[in-house]
């Protein structure tokens, strides 16, 4: 056990903090709106600038080669300094990865700068109408254009975070027509205003216009965007939903942060009977860091962490539940009122949900980890 | 010793449900949030009113029904489940009979539902409904006064429940008139709207839950209803449990309140926890029974759980009720 | 509603209250243990005479032919009184009901009265080894003996209540041997010196030796202990586990006078911190009590309590946990040592389990209240 | 930064392990109750301290392993998970340390094992092992002072885990000696029985949780395991997930003790809590989903869920901590 930093990553601790004292922007609409969408890409257009926005990429794809300690700094830095939410997280957390693991080298270069860059905004096209949760149950098909040189997309996306805002889409459609669940799959990239694509946005339950749904009819998709092998398209998707189920999409550092708001919270709004929940919470907090850094280290030990991620998911999102109806407890009758609060404690309800909604995440812990049979 | 809704709430409660259900489908409540026409709800409230339930609490001689809170507890569960976006609860449990009682000459259009009545009976300067209702009953130290809403100072919130038109109240005040300045009488004004509030609670509860099983009966994933699933019954049955013993409690209360029995306030603190609990917990286990569903605005479970967020906290939140039983019970 | 007493329940309330207070003897140790068990049939015969064993039986089997509300009066007042454990109520709360529906008169005039007067102690033979909530996986049978004129009866139940002190035993046994699950059972009552029969007593969690296996080898039982019709078994035995979930087994009564209780206990060790879990309790006995007046008020009507009693078993069961807990941490190190609150918790914790484990009971609540899918 | 138990400690652990596995079988554990041979558990535990696991905390040149808090985690864990009824965190984290700072002549049999020692360091009266540890260590205002057993007034009691020897501290003390008077020992050694407490308590809580689990695959319900309903999956899962949270936080305790960081103590106060409600959610979903079986004393269960009822409460329970870390965090 040795839970200090080293001097090298103290002073990236230190640059990051001061870089982001000097520059994050004051409050900003939600980036899921419209008008929030372009605030936040002059944001992700300045972090890009002083390369602090793919901090764990390699720099020629315009990262720092942060370590894995590195980037969990980076991260607790980034929310203790209250910075706007990640619109280019799709892309960076969800698809980056996928490319680094299956992506060709030409894919790499092509793709990687413009998204570190803000230039390209990706989102995913996973969920169909009628199959939320079950991933596996993807109706959208592509057919082959051998003459061309590529494939046909037709069908339908639902429940595409920021999609109405976004360039580029990644998505799962079904190549092989005889196909069941998840065989028969393709991994395809595709821009938004290719011929054929229409995007409808429509509204989460905190009033943003989050969420799109993407039509498909008949676009077309040459080779070079096909991520992976033809067919094999759920094992390449899994890279991913592991990643977003697991430590990159909710770092500790993000409920280290809530935590301090809801102690300070409390401090000005006392109440003896909510103080335990208080505590409770930035012990959960405090939890979840922790073992976060024992994970990161079999990481970067080389040891895969595979299933283990739906616990990470499960602790989150619920610690973040708790957390957030803590807080509007404290607000009591004024956490009627729109604030960061109110859509804190809204947009937590979706945690539980996304990514593999926390029954799931149960039956897998159950059945991978506890060896509990599965019929 | 029996514990039944009576006849004549019954037929109350019923004619005010098959009203609402016919004049307030979620469009009307849809209508309620900015941007909709306001008077839509407005609308659909004047036939509620047509059945004679705002004038529930009022004397017969005075053009009410005469009745007593054990009417107004299943009334306000029906209101609670439509969801109608109106001041309800202090339209016809404070409102109402208040203005009865003073002999006032807005009490026809109030039991016509012309008119509209907003309350803040509390510490707070939240005034839900404060950009609609026409009258507006605040406290005072130990007197409520009623003012038309023109004669205030009232800011609009933007709210979670956009169909609340909240206000906030500001310090300038025109007018007026005192409505009740009998400690008793402020006092039981102030727990009818709790109690109010309760039912409205447990009606917001029955609904998302009912809205909940249909949708897991019939969405499939993973080749089988979601609603077979066992998590998703089982979490529902909790639900279910939480409703079932939170509305015999409001029921209770409304007795206990009409009756004068000495406990009342308690019995209704106990019933407000229940129903705020329940309904935080039904609405909760909805949007996550629903799944990705659950959390978009074009479906309709959200009108109904962000009502339930404004409500909860309102009319003194489950631990301000809590330490007054804790109170009560010397712990 | 009308929520007052009629003045005659206010004078059975304060003949059963001054009674009472003149006749509940001091602590005795638990009924489940043997010198226990002796201490309690004293207690149970007192009751008997003076016609408070079964208050809501006919006169002529020893009750008071009380309504169901006098009912709840008595036991609102017996619990209150702090008046022992009743080792009787396997017999008068759960075979008792199946006798009055599907006994014969003959069979009724030959055991209730001598039931009442704890002359014959009954306990439950429904769990058999390797099935415990699912009670139609029944293996023991019994094979027709025509010549005799009854049936011989072998196999094994377990978790039998107190079956080491009882002296008869109520049960199902197969007797269609090509059937399977709930068909072809029949409801056989039995004394437990019959030839053939072995008791093997058990420890409890709380260390009482409350739990027994019984053991049978070919045992005769003639026709005239066979409750219902032969093969009817299940629907026979059915009427009992419904009264045994539901409102007779666990009445309000004794809710409220445990929560009565833990407040006493939280004014003695007052705690800033488990205030509101006192409270809380105090409102779910409330709750409870209330709940269980619009029940009766509809059983009085006439409309049967069917799958609602699963509601009751899973609020009380789930609410006694709780307010024991909340009394376990209100005495912080002391609540290890032996003592009334270390035993009620003990045994709270069996309530979600015995009678239908709260997870059968919740898919009853979905099923047949919800209308949810089976599969 | 490395978080993961380090070789020596792991050893350590894996070395006491299987002493325990084979020494102390459960029918050890259950010698530990009234009627049985309380020489059984004092044999185990013998083997045990050949490993030198009782001098963990002990300078080499005191005839211990000088190792630190790092090491008593893991080791306390495993003993935990065993189950045997000693006072190992008491003799382990506090009376061997203290007897080697103090030169004791009594350290050399507590390192061989055959001297436990128990310890009162709150303000209860109640001593755990007090009716068989030969030396107790008791607090007096600010000091820590060392007795014979035999010098003072024990008057045992019956408990709920009937294996942990307890016993009543009387006011009459002949003898003793003062171990420990600076107040940064004294405070220390309470830090470091919290820490060992938090660890048994994960122990605890992974051995009912594997119980269970084998339980669930085997045992059969409705023509299917209980393991393959998801009521008992997802109730087996939060359990895991539940110790999987606790653990990492009691071993960063266990570092910030060893690093003497400033706010070690608050780490050590988060770690009690996480431990004591995860052991109790893993006792309370072990036996319900045990059925009928989790409820009886033939079966093994009860003898782990007993140890985590009497150690959640003790060396501060769950609210006791939660208030010390609210006042530090100033709420």
């Amino acid at each position: 056990m040795d839970l200090t930093w080293q001097p090298s990553e103290q002073s990236f601790r230190t640059e990051a903090r001061e870089w982001l004292a000097a520059h994050v922007p004051g409050p900003m609409p939600s980036g899921d709106t419209r008008e929030g969408f372009a605030a936040h890409l002059e944001w992700e257009r300045a972090l890009f600038a002083a390369r602090w926005s793919a901090v764990s990429w390699p720099k020629r794809f315009g990262g720092r080669d942060a370590t894995l300690w590195e980037w969990l700094i980076f991260e607790e830095e980034y929310y203790r300094a209250g910075a706007p939410q990640r619109v280019t997280q799709n892309g960076i957390f969800l698809l980056a990865p996928t490319l680094f693991e299956f992506g060709t080298p030409q894919q790499q270069e092509r793709l990687l700068p413009r998204m570190a860059a803000a230039e390209d905004l990706w989102c995913q096209g996973w969920s169909e109408p009628g199959a939320g949760s079950d991933l596996a149950a993807v109706r959208s098909r592509a057919v082959r254009d051998e003459a061309a040189g590529g494939w046909l997309l037709s069908g339908q996306k639902t429940w595409t975070t920021r999609g109405a805002f976004c360039t580029h889409l990644f998505g799962l459609f079904r190549t092989d027509p005889d196909s069941a669940r998840h065989h028969g799959l393709t991994y395809f990239l595709l821009p938004l205003d290719a011929p054929g694509v229409t995007v409808r946005g429509f509204e989460r339950l905190d009033g943003d216009e989050g969420f799109a749904e993407v039509f498909f009819d008949r676009v077309f998709v040459p080779d070079q965007d096909v991520v992976g092998d033809v067919d094999q398209g759920w094992r390449v998707a899994m890279a991913t939903t592991g990643s977003e189920r697991g430590l990159t999409l909710r770092s500790p550092g993000r409920f280290m942060a809530s935590a301090q708001r809801l102690v300070e919270l409390a401090r000005q709004r006392p109440s003896d009977q909510l103080r335990d929940r208080v505590v409770q919470s930035w012990i959960e907090a405090q939890a979840y860091q922790q073992f976060t850094l024992q994970q990161v280290t079999g990481i970067v030990d080389g040891k895969p962490s595979g299933p283990e991620s739906s616990l990470n998911k499960i602790f989150w999102s619920e610690l973040d539940v708790r957390l957030q109806e803590t807080a509007m407890d404290l607000l009591g009758e004024h956490g009627e009122l729109d604030s960061p609060w109110s859509r804190g404690f809204q947009f937590a309800l979706a945690g539980p949900i996304y990514a593999g909604t926390n029954e799931v995440q149960r039956n897998v812990v159950a059945e991978r980890l506890l060896g509990l049979p599965r019929v | 010793m029996r514990f039944e809704v009576g006849a004549e709430a019954a037929a109350l409660r019923d004619a005010a449900a098959q009203v609402l259900a016919g004049q307030a489908p979620v469009a009307v409540l849809r209508a309620g949030w900015p941007g909709g026409d306001p008077g839509a709800p407005a609308a659909a409230w004047r036939r509620v009113a047509d059945t004679g339930a705002v004038g529930a609490l009022v004397p017969v001689a005075a053009g009410g029904l005469g009745l007593d809170e054990n009417a107004v507890v299943p009334l306000l569960e029906a209101l609670g489940y439509n969801g109608l976006p109106v001041p309800a609860v202090e339209t016809i449990a404070i409102g109402a009979p208040l203005l009865a009682i003073a002999g006032s000459d807005r009490l026809q259009g109030v039991l016509d539902g012309d008119c509209q009545v907003a309350a803040q009976l509390g510490d707070s300067d939240l005034l839900p409904f404060g950009q609609r209702a026409e009258l507006v009953i605040l406290r005072q130290q130990d007197t409520l006064r009623v003012y038309e809403r023109t004669d205030l100072e009232l800011t609009p919130c933007v709210t979670v429940d956009g169909s609340r038109a909240l206000a906030r109240v500001g310090q300038l005040r025109r007018g007026g008139s005192t409505l009740a300045a009998t400690p008793g009488v402020v006092a039981s004004a102030w727990w009818r709207g709790v109690l109010g509030t309760s039912a409205l609670l447990v009606g917001l509860a029955a609904r998302m839950l009912e809205l909940t099983v249909g949708y897991v009966r019939q969405r499939e994933q993973f080749g089988a209803p979601v609603g077979s699933f066992q998590a998703i019954k089982h979490a529902l049955a909790s639900a279910l449990v939480a409703v079932e013993f939170a509305r015999p409690a409001v029921l209770a209360a409304g007795w206990a309140q009409a009756a004068r029995v000495p406990d009342a306030a308690r019995q209704t603190s106990a019933a407000k926890v229940l129903a705020s609990d329940a309904a935080r917990l039904v609405a909760r286990t909805a949007i996550q029974c629903h799944g990705a569903m659950g959390y978009t605005t074009e479906y309709d479970l959200h009108l109904f759980a962000k009502r339930v967020w404004a409500l909860a906290p309102s009319w003194g939140d489950p631990a301000w009720h809590r330490a007054r039983i804790a109170e009560s019970l010397g712990v």
